[in-house]
């Protein structure tokens, strides 16, 4: 796109700029929609599992416009910082948290070629600066002068220093069948019917589904792991002292990291923006058929994934209020003992499937298009959301 | 300014890492925290890594088929791991000193001084 | 088991006792009860062990069956001539010709040829000298368990004065009986021994035994002067020995009596007796091939120098030995093995002139005085002669018997002037000595060593009896007792019989006590040598003489003790019967000194009569007029009754010459020492023999000694001290060079290197920050110095 | 005018921010803050790799300095940490001293860094921009034994030695194991020792 607008625009990177400001304001309204749009789902879900209502007022009968007034409560209220806090750390904490969380959602696929910079290194920069946000946690935490922050921010410490091992094992298992950690290739693979999903590659990539997601569960400190702020020991935790704006970034940030790691479950287990029918194709929304036709087909697939990542949210939240918090020699006995022996062993089966198998065992036999088979790399150049 | 038009080489990342590294180093020196000590070994290792990365790169050099390539690349991170490992060690070792000494002021680990 | 095995066994066993008993002593003696009381059973119970082994060894060799004649007896008497050797047959049971049992224990070592073993050589001699010892061994246990009672408790010694007053010491009885044990094992090791060599260690065994006891009250001064005496003087003896034995080593290459066989019986070589008196020349004496090879070496080196090859040089030369052997090459050896041999006997058995030694031992305790001087150590002497005997030239024979003939006069001539009961009693068995050397001497194989064995017994007895009297009166001194008899019944009849015993009563030519009839062999044997060699018939008269001369001091003896009035009335209040354990052996001995002249020891002896000697002796090379009768010979009447009449009758008269001095009172002892006062006063004074050997001997080795030690302290002292002196001035002088310069370079380096080291210290200061510093410095520096290196080498 | 170069641009910034954030680890005394600057001048340093083309280096980067690496080390901060906010400060002298010997280091380290004149700068200005490799691939057949990037090596006699990196990588990972295993061991409490009686 930037290539595109640099033809009729001088100088070039005026052009160059606009398209990175049209794509962080793009990406920050989803964060941010995300975030407030989830907090009235959390609230309705959480209702209903405990056989209430939830919020009924705000916008009519199901209170729609709950998030809003929420976020213009917190926004009037009055910035908060301890006496005994580090000021700096304690105002800079939630940004950092934000920052990592958001970016992100530069490397995230939303469909095929809909990212605001592929990487060829796509999964693992996600994996990577997704760790950074627990360093705003924990600065947070330190920063705020109170025994119950410090508490929550070494929980928090141990406990997504602990998963990050078996969350990463558990990407690099997806990765490894793929053959690549460029996102959007990944997706690219799993086109056509839903055995071209790679939870369906083998059986073990299926049982790795769901120790990654318990994995990113606890990675982003949801419930039953939300030690770091867990209020009947704790108060709030890390989140003890803060109030106001800088505590609904924090909640911003939590809900952003929920959606990437739904987001990369999807992408790497279920498909991405490709659903469990070819849809798209039999539509001949595809790029071979024109830009605007691969538009709408791209559209089709972002509304797909959006939808898959929401749905992996939903699973969160349903989990939170359905499951006891755990004790924190819990969580860590469920990471080291039980998810980091059962991703190793995983990817060991994975290696010797994919080692015994190449080519997959019926999986590829039963792909319907023709265009499933094509390679990866070829289509990285033209990538449809690039006219 | 002339950097903003030219392309830059090896020596500006060689500047920046030599300035990592000299702030490491006085880090180590001048830090009484055992934890800053730590912190002023890893700016020098990323110092170190940074040089390495530059002699990789082909495109930051006149010579550019006299770049080491990957093999920069490999050690810088075979650097980053043993940081990592040594950053776990130094931790361990940082947590019983703390334990024998209830400070973490390496100035008071001198009992075996001459 | 046959008897070849189970004797050594018997009698090892009885000879191992003592050994066992002493060794218990020695560790646990004065802890076994209280004040080491018990020390005294373990000591009689192991000799007494002993004897009862001995017994049964002796039962043992004759119960043996007959067996053909073997190396060692060619020739047995069994009919003696006379009447009185036919009675003594009768007792005796028949026991025909048995060889000795010889054989080694232990091997102790093995140098070449030479082979150090402990061996046996068991004939019917060595059987009853086992039982003898033992015996009176035994008894003088006993004896001494009651006799030494007083060691039990601290001692009282009025003799030595410490500080103006008597020594008061700890009482030594098990001491006592721990030498008693060891005296008792030697002195059956000498008996069983079966080489030369071995003998020869049991020997001087017996001798350091008889030192210890000798000198047992070392505190008193006599004492320990007459154990050094009776040491020194046997040293003397020995010295001889060693000739002998050297002689003996080197010309025949073995120690051993009997020959050595393996174990199928076939000789692996000769022994003495068989180099010597071969079998095959019907045990004739001959200088054996060793000697006559040793003598006539020159001869030997001329022929081995003249034939090519070894082999054929010893056959020539084993060609020439006949030859040089009648030519007389070797004798003299074989004269100077024998006389060295009988040097050591001269020693032991204390014959002049080495008599010297035995009267004063009496410093000893009476019981020890009795079991050297009565059964044991003088008796090691005569047995050697006589188990020796095949082995000695007739000229050494006749020196033997020359030796015992003058020593036996002067002897009992000194005993007669004695006072001191135990010195009479000393001097007489130097005297009986004297007459088993004789004896020996003149051919009288079976007569001294049969005299040998009653003397022990008598001789034993009179000697307890000593000791009983001593006991009871607390003196020696014989002028201070008198009518003892009323106060100890038991010791005065015990010593009467003893005292007959020794005078050789009995009925003439029908029956008497034991020393009759050793004594009437020996003279009987004298006779026959005198007639034969009438030459040397005085020795017959002296020995005559001396029976005379032996009766008449032995009653002098008895008279003065027990008979008479009480001459001095304390000794005689305080006299009193000693307890059972000391007059039980008296009355065991007694009956012994009777009896044992017809107990079949003579026949026992003939057993043991070495081969060869039995028709006399064939004259020696240098004299050959010298004639040495068979023994059987005396037998005859012709010679054994004028030879019994005579000695019967000499002591007849010494005995009534004895009577009427000192019990009837007829004539008086005093008269006839002033009337016989030179006489007298050179008896008293033992012949001058002690002053004559102080100026010969003693005098001229102390001055010699002085000289010598004044050579050492002025010349060889200077010398050493100045080399000392000197030798000190050179370390002197090098420890300077050392501690300057050696010490001086190697501190210093050390303290360099401390202080570099101190200095350095300060560098580690503990500061990990610092550290990076120095780190940083070094950095710098080397990079500053490679780039000034190479602007040089640019500059270059 | 001359267009502006944009790689030199961020490598600008970044490098201003790496240096900066350096220079802030460096002078402020509370080690939280410390850490908190390190975080960001590693990223910034991440941001460089990222600019050399290394892109996987600098995910690496990210991944295990930022993530894994500093918050173990905040950790630790927390742990040994007696008041909050300690700070441990060094006397003038010592300032003095390490900024000399500093600044005798980054003379040295920058006269070395423009001692050769082919490090200066790519003679071709558009050479940066060209488009940039993927490395992840590269990298991990250089770490399984082949070493794709330099199947054409001009020198033959060099070819020998293009085995890859299998062994070290063995090593490394064996070695990070025992490190890790050494680590808890050395870490782990003392109490159950002090409490004396086993079991």
């Amino acid at each position: 796109m930037a290539e595109y607008l640099a033809q009729y625009i001088t100088p070039p990177w005026l052009a160059y700029l606009l398209v990175a400001l049209v794509q962080c304001v793009l990406l920050l309204a989803v964060a941010v929609v995300v975030a407030g749009g989830y907090t009235w789902v959390e609230r309705k879900v959480a209702g209903r599992v405990q056989d209430r209502l939830g919020p009924t007022r705000v916008g009519g009968r199901f209170g729609w416009l709950q998030a809003l007034a929420d976020g213009l409560k917190l926004l009037c209220k009055e910035d908060l910082v301890p006496g005994s806090a580090d000021a700096m750390l304690f105002r800079m904490a939630p940004y950092i948290s934000f920052c990592a969380s958001f970016s992100v959602f530069l490397a995230l696929p939303f469909a095929d070629g809909w990212v605001a910079q592929r990487l060829d290194v796509g999964i693992f920069f996600i994996l990577a600066v997704a760790g950074v946000e627990v360093f705003g946690v924990i600065l947070g935490g330190y920063a705020s002068g109170s025994k119950w922050s410090l508490f929550g921010a070494m929980r928090e410490a141990a406990q997504v220093v602990s998963y990050e091992v078996p969350l990463a094992l558990c990407a690099v298992i997806p990765v490894m069948a793929a053959g690549t950690m460029d996102l959007v290739s990944i997706g690219q693979m799993q086109t056509g019917w839903l055995s071209n999903w790679l939870v369906f590659h083998d059986p073990f990539t299926f049982v790795t589904f769901w120790v990654y997601f318990t994995c990113a569960t606890a990675s982003v400190n949801r419930a039953p792991f939300d030690l770091a702020e867990a209020e009947s020991e704790l108060v709030a935790g890390f989140l003890t002292e803060y109030s106001g704006f800088r505590w609904s970034i924090f909640f911003m940030a939590e809900y952003a990291s929920m959606f990437v790691v739904s987001g990369l479950a999807a992408i790497l287990f279920c498909g991405g923006w490709n659903g469990p029918l070819p849809i798209t194709s039999w539509l001949g929304l595809t790029a071979d058929n024109g830009p605007i036709l691969a538009f709408l087909g791209n559209f089709l697939g972002a509304c797909n994934f959006t939808a898959k990542a929401c749905l992996g949210m939903i699973v969160m939240v349903w989990a939170r209020w359905t499951l006891p918090r755990l004790r924190i020699d819990q969580v860590m006995t469920v990471c080291l003992k039980y998810c980091v022996p059962l991703a190793a062993a995983m990817l060991l089966g994975a290696m010797l499937w994919t080692y015994t198998w190449p080519n997959g065992l019926i999986l590829k036999s039963v792909r319907l298009l023709p265009a499933a088979s094509q390679t990866p790399a070829v289509s990285t150049a033209s990538a449809p959301g690039a006219h | 300014m002339s950097l903003l038009t030219q392309p830059v080489g090896v020596a500006h990342y060689l500047v920046v890492g030599a300035v990592l590294f000299v702030c490491g180093v006085i880090c180590m020196a001048i830090k009484r925290n055992g934890l800053g000590v730590l912190m002023g070994i890893e700016l020098v290792l990323n110092g170190a890594n940074l040089n390495f990365v530059a002699f990789a790169s082909p495109f930051l050099r006149a010579d550019g088929a006299n770049a080491i390539r990957l093999d920069g690349h490999v050690i810088a991170l075979f650097v980053i791991v043993l940081a990592a490992a040594e950053a776990a060690v130094a931790l361990a070792i940082a947590l019983n000193y703390y334990n024998n000494f209830v400070t973490i002021d390496v100035d008071r680990g001198d009992e075996l001084k001459g | 088991m046959s008897p070849n095995s189970i004797l050594p066994l018997l009698l090892g066993l009885a000879w191992l006792l003592p050994l066992a008993s002493f060794a218990l002593l020695v560790l646990v003696g004065p802890r076994l009860g209280k004040h080491g009381r018990l020390s005294a059973h373990v000591a009689t119970t192991a000799i007494g062990a002993g004897f009862v082994l001995s017994l049964v060894a002796l039962v043992v060799w004759l119960a043996q069956p007959a067996q053909p004649a073997a190396q060692h007896e060619a020739h047995v008497v069994h009919a003696p001539t006379s009447a009185n050797h036919t009675t003594d047959a009768h007792h005796a049971p028949a026991a025909p010709a048995r060889p000795a049992i010889s054989g080694d224990w232990y091997t102790l070592a093995r140098f070449g040829a030479l082979e150090l073993t402990i061996g046996y050589y068991i004939d019917a001699l060595t059987v009853t000298m086992f039982c003898m010892v033992t015996l009176i061994a035994t008894c003088i246990h006993v004896y001494s368990s009651g006799y030494m009672h007083e060691e039990l408790h601290d001692v009282t010694d009025p003799l030595v004065q410490v500080q103006g007053k008597p020594l008061v010491r700890a009482g030594r009885y098990a001491r006592f009986f721990q030498y008693l044990s060891l005296f008792c094992f030697s002195m059956l090791g000498l008996v069983v021994a079966g080489n030369i060599a071995m003998v020869f260690v049991f020997w001087e065994l017996v001798g350091i035994c008889s030192y210890f006891l000798i000198g047992f009250y070392r505190e008193r001064q006599s004492a320990s002067n007459a154990a050094n005496k009776a040491f020194i003087v046997n040293r003397v003896g020995d010295f001889g020995m060693i000739v002998g034995l050297m002689v003996i080593w080197t010309t025949l290459g073995t120690f051993s009596f009997a020959d050595v066989k393996d174990a199928e019986g076939h000789v692996v070589r000769p022994g003495i007796f068989s180099q010597v008196r071969p079998a095959e020349g019907g045990h004739a004496l001959i200088v054996p091939d060793g000697m006559v090879k040793a003598a006539a070496q020159d001869e030997v080196a001329k022929i081995v120098r003249a034939t090519p090859g070894h082999l054929r040089a010893v056959a020539a030369v084993e060609a020439e030995v006949p030859r040089w052997r009648e030519m007389g090459y070797g004798y003299g050896l074989l004269m100077l093995a024998g006389l060295g041999i009988f040097c050591g006997c001269i020693g032991k058995s204390a014959q002049f002139p080495l008599h010297v030694w035995l009267p004063d031992a009496m410093e000893g305790p009476t019981p020890v005085s009795a079991l050297i001087h009565a059964a044991t150590m003088v008796a090691a002497g005569v047995y050697l002669v006589g188990r020796f005997y095949p082995a000695f030239a007739p000229e050494v024979l006749l020196v033997i018997a020359y030796v015992g003939c003058v020593t036996l006069f002067i002897a009992a001539t000194i005993a007669i002037t004695a006072t001191d009961i135990k010195r009479v009693l000393a001097y007489s068995t130097v005297s009986q000595l004297g007459y088993m050397m004789l004896a020996l001497g003149v051919g009288g194989w079976v007569a001294g060593l049969f005299h040998l064995l009653t003397h022990a017994f008598f001789k034993a007895l009179l000697f307890l009896c000593s000791g009983s009297v001593i006991h009871a009166c607390h003196t020696n001194e014989m002028p201070q007792m008198g009518g003892l008899w009323r106060k100890m019944p038991w010791t005065a009849w015990t010593m009467l019989a003893g005292c007959l015993a020794i005078a050789g009563a009995g009925v003439p030519l029908l029956i008497g006590l034991s020393g009759y009839h050793s004594k009437d062999a020996m003279i009987a044997q004298m006779l026959s040598f005198a007639e034969h060699n009438p030459l040397h018939g005085w020795l017959f008269y002296a020995a005559t003489a001396g029976a005379g001369v032996t009766a008449f001091y032995m009653f002098r003896l008895w008279f003065l003790t027990f008979a008479g009035q009480p001459r001095d009335k304390h000794v005689y209040e305080h006299a009193h019967e000693s307890p059972l354990s000391m007059y039980g052996p008296l009355v065991v001995l007694a009956v012994l000194a009777v009896i044992a002249g017809k107990i079949g020891l003579t026949a026992m002896l003939e057993q043991a009569r070495p081969a060869g000697i039995s028709e006399g002796i064939a004259a020696g090379r240098e004299l050959p007029s010298l004639v040495i009768p068979a023994e059987h010979l005396s037998h005859d009447n012709s010679i054994h009754v004028p030879a019994t009449l005579a000695a019967f009758g000499v002591a007849l008269v010494g005995f009534l010459l004895a009577t009427a001095f000192y019990w009837t009172r007829r004539l008086d002892p005093e008269d006839a020492r002033r009337q016989f006062a030179p006489i007298y006063g050179f008896l008293w004074h033992k012949w001058w023999f002690d002053e004559l050997y102080q100026w010969l001997f003693v005098r001229p080795t102390l001055w010699l000694a002085d000289f010598a030690a004044a050579i050492d302290r002025q010349g060889i002292d200077w010398l050493a001290d100045n080399t000392a002196r000197a030798a000190k001035a050179v370390s002197t002088f090098d420890d300077w060079i050392d501690r300057l310069l050696v010490d001086g370079l190697v501190n210093s380096t050390a303290r360099w290197t401390y202080g570099l080291g101190l200095r350095l210290r300060a560098m580690q200061t503990g500061s990990l920050r610092q550290y990076v510093m120095y780190i940083v410095v070094g950095t710098v520096g080397l990079f500053v110095l490679i780039v000034y290196w190479n602007l040089a080498i640019a500059g270059m | 005018m001359e267009s502006i170069h944009w790689h030199s641009v961020f490598f600008l910034i970044m490098a201003a921010l790496a240096c900066l954030l350096a220079l802030a680890v460096v002078l402020t005394s509370n080690v939280v803050r410390m850490a908190f600057y390190l975080v960001f001048c590693l990223a910034a340093v991440a941001g460089l790799f990222f600019l050399a083309g290394a892109d996987f280096v600098g995910a690496m980067q990210l991944m295990i300095y930022v993530g894994g690496t500093l918050v173990l080390l905040v950790f630790g901060v927390m742990l040994t940490a007696r008041t909050p906010f300690v700070s441990m400060r060094s006397g003038g002298g010592q300032w003095i001293m390490a900024a000399i010997l500093g600044g005798a280091l980054l003379t040295i380290l920058l006269q070395a860094a423009f001692s050769v004149k082919d490090w200066a700068a790519p003679t071709d200005p558009q050479a940066a921009l060209a488009i940039q490799q993927p490395t992840a691939t590269p990298i991990g057949m250089g770490f399984l034994g082949v070493r794709v990037d330099r199947l054409s090596q001009p020198d033959p006699r060099l070819n020998q030695g293009m085995s890859g990196y299998l062994l070290p990588f063995e090593i490394i990972s064996v070695h990070l194991v025992v490190v890790l295993v050494a680590a808890a061991y050395l870490a782990r409490s003392r109490r159950r020792s002090s409490e004396g009686a086993p079991r």
